[in-house]
């Protein structure tokens, strides 16, 4: 089982250098602590910023200067500002070579469920319905199943869907998983979980040869 | 010409009941503090309120909120806000909620002068019904509606008396969409300078789309999340 | 008769304090000298800058900096640089306040012609189209007559179009001219000019009550 | 990540003939000249050129022209050219002329993902012909599509390795638009900065939308209309 830096650290395997990456709220944000030395990566803020830096230290908090969490953050040398119109810009046009975020449902044609839960108050979609529509390389991290137990790996969301048939990837506490015709597809096993262990946890459709590498690590 | 006003209150004072208003800000960061307190105190009501978040409790739009004056919200984030969740349920208060970059990009439509623009956002959900979609290239585009706005309330770091507006860092957002798109544009600054002062090559929204300059001093800006480095981390 | 200082001159009268102004070329860029003192209006150049000033002293000119005719400029403090795109966004909606440009032909209803003769090589029309499409007030400055003596105020145009029904005023030589339902208006005469001289030299329908007042300059 | 190229030849020795350019500047001004006299190098033909003008007959665009290296220019003004003429009369050269605002829009649109605007410019004309037109609050517009290239060539200022761009004065004019249409974009800058030199506030189109860096020397920068005040105006 990973936790969830686990998961981060699995997803970050994804990057490239030159890459520009956009990480949402929650376990995405700590993909960026696992960026392999050497490599350059600009992480997008789509509040209106490439190049966002680590939090800043106590005291040096700069209130005009926060990420999409609404987090104070800092910058790194060569950062850049924008509005937001154009910050979705480069989301719509494709330039945003990986989209990492949270999801509550994820179906076995990709799609996704993250914004809105019938009978509870809703907050909003943010920038995910932007982001899911456009971004040409979506993983999602989170847990394979919800807090009763129910697998976050449906034959269709049951949920409000965020976008339409958008996901690549899913990193869970159990595994990697891809999509076919077919639905998920087991890819790699996190380290001690059998792929029976994950198929009894998956609703959707599993594809599996049941003996999948364990997931690992540079 | 003169566009600077002598106060928030001057500027906000000719905005009547049942007017639409842009407000500038990404949470709490580049909201105009000035031009909202001096909205709460005009008491005016039934606005209806274009902003990508909704403020806080005490703070921001949430002040607005508490003196019961915004009629409707369109924003893409809302969730910071008691009071607005208990306006919410009792139908006290309307909410638009619309994909962040479809809510700037319809902004920025208004100042650019085109009646609507095409995105993929939210095609297939909840926030499509009843909108007219479109196939280019193979993918499927909703047709999206310029905002339009009688007052834009905007935040800028420094200004000139023309009008040229300079934002900073991410405190810009949907300010200078909103500047642009506002029938009449009220920017409060944080610094007023000589034209000439600022780099002309570095203008962000340029003095033809602002009308009314107010001057801010005092500025509380509140952090939301704040949010440090450990020295282990 | 107007010269064409004078026919600029007799335009200046449309402004306003705190105007912004798109001057085409030609004598349209003449008005730029007849701004009154202690007059505050901003010249936008839709190539990408407000706040145009005089042109550069010899050994001043600067390549980077020129207007929509491609002559070297100056600024003015308090000028702005903006992309072409923002250019015509702020011509498209509606905030130049006064769009002053030549004509080849303008008819009755506003329409005008002047970018393309049948037979001759094509330049293009540049930023005319855009500008007609939705400057809120545009004034024609032109002469009165073409080189073959013919009128061209007439009842409809016979190039090819640049925009429909958008003139507001035209001032020629001769006179200064509005519009109503039924064509050409007749506001003011040239010094020296008589209403049937006028009306003689038009094609198009002209009300005239044959008793205009003379242009007069403050 | 390396965006730096040797020189002008290495960056556009991919491009291949029938390959669609967009190329920035408005007459000669902001035009990259390093690009295209490497791109003359490569005698590359075919190409379709969206650029708002075509040069003049020894500089810029002309330059290609010459070479024969044009099939289609896609512009908003092309008057000052001969050997234009003479190809376009002679039906060597396809030539679309297009209105200025719709052509920069158009252009933006592709950067910012939007497959097509809408614009009144040209409604009622020869360039509405064949075009769908729409009403939006009793006004018309011609429904334009988005422009795509595969390599778009613009001239900055200046620039960081990471592809930040800034533009100086009107040389600005398609360049940034341009760079953000290009599905690879070379910008060939005067001076190469290094990272945080450059305002990031300031910053006119972010590295994320350019692929190629070159830093050009001796720019010739040549003036089409040099206009100078006399003592006496």
């Amino acid at each position: 089982m990973l936790d969830k830096n686990g998961i981060a650290r699995t997803i970050a395997r994804e990057l490239k250098d030159g890459y520009y990456v956009n990480l949402g709220i929650g376990i995405p944000t700590l993909v960026a602590n696992f960026i392999p030395e050497g490599m350059e990566v600009q992480l997008q803020s789509e509040n209106g910023l490439l190049g966002m830096g680590p939090f800043p230290w106590e005291g040096s908090e700069d209130p005009d200067l926060i990420n999409a969490g609404k987090q104070t953050i800092t910058t790194l040398p060569g950062s850049a500002f924008f509005d937001s119109a154009m910050s979705f810009g480069m989301i719509r046009s494709g330039k945003v070579d990986l989209t990492v975020l949270g999801a509550m449902e994820v179906a076995e044609n990709g799609d996704i469920a993250n914004w809105k839960i019938p009978g509870k108050m809703v907050k909003g979609m943010g920038g995910a319905m932007d982001l899911v529509a456009s971004a040409r390389h979506i993983v999602v991290a989170m847990q394979h199943v919800n807090k009763a137990g129910e697998s976050k790996l449906l034959p269709r969301c049951t949920l409000p869907i965020t976008g339409l048939a958008c996901v690549r990837k899913v990193v869970t506490e159990l595994g990697v998983f891809g999509f076919d015709e077919r639905g998920f597809v087991l890819l790699e096993r996190a380290p001690g979980v059998s792929a029976d262990y994950i198929r009894e946890r998956t609703l959707g459709h599993l594809s599996s040869i049941g003996q999948e590498p364990e997931i690992q690590w540079a | 010409m003169n566009k600077i006003y002598a106060d928030a209150d001057a500027a906000v004072a000719d905005i009547r009941d049942g007017a639409t208003l842009m407000l500038g800000g990404f949470g709490l960061c580049g909201i105009p503090e000035h031009c909202i307190a001096a909205l709460v105190r005009t008491g005016v009501r039934d606005l209806t309120c274009i902003s990508n978040n909704a403020g806080v409790d005490d703070f921001g739009i949430g002040l607005m909120l508490k003196g019961r004056q915004v009629r409707k919200m369109i924003s893409s984030y809302v969730g910071e806000n008691a009071e607005f969740e208990r306006q919410l349920l009792s139908g006290e208060l309307e909410v638009e909620l619309i994909p962040q970059g479809t809510l700037a990009t319809r902004c920025m439509a208004a100042g650019y002068g085109m009646p609507a623009i095409f995105t993929p956002a939210g095609v297939g959900t909840e926030v499509a019904e009843g909108k007219e979609t479109r196939v280019f290239g193979g993918k499927t585009y909703l047709l999206e509606m310029a905002f339009h706005a009688d007052f834009a309330l905007v935040k800028a770091w420094k200004a000139d008396r023309l009008g040229n507006l300079v934002f900073k860092a991410t405190a810009r957002n949907f300010n200078p969409l909103m500047a642009m798109a506002g029938k009449i544009t009220i920017a409060e600054v944080e610094e007023l300078v000589e034209p000439g002062d600022l780099d002309a090559n570095a203008i962000h929204v340029p003095g033809i789309y602002v009308h009314r300059l107010v001057v801010g001093t005092h500025y509380e800006k509140r952090i939301e999340q704040r949010t440090v480095r450990t020295p282990n981390s």
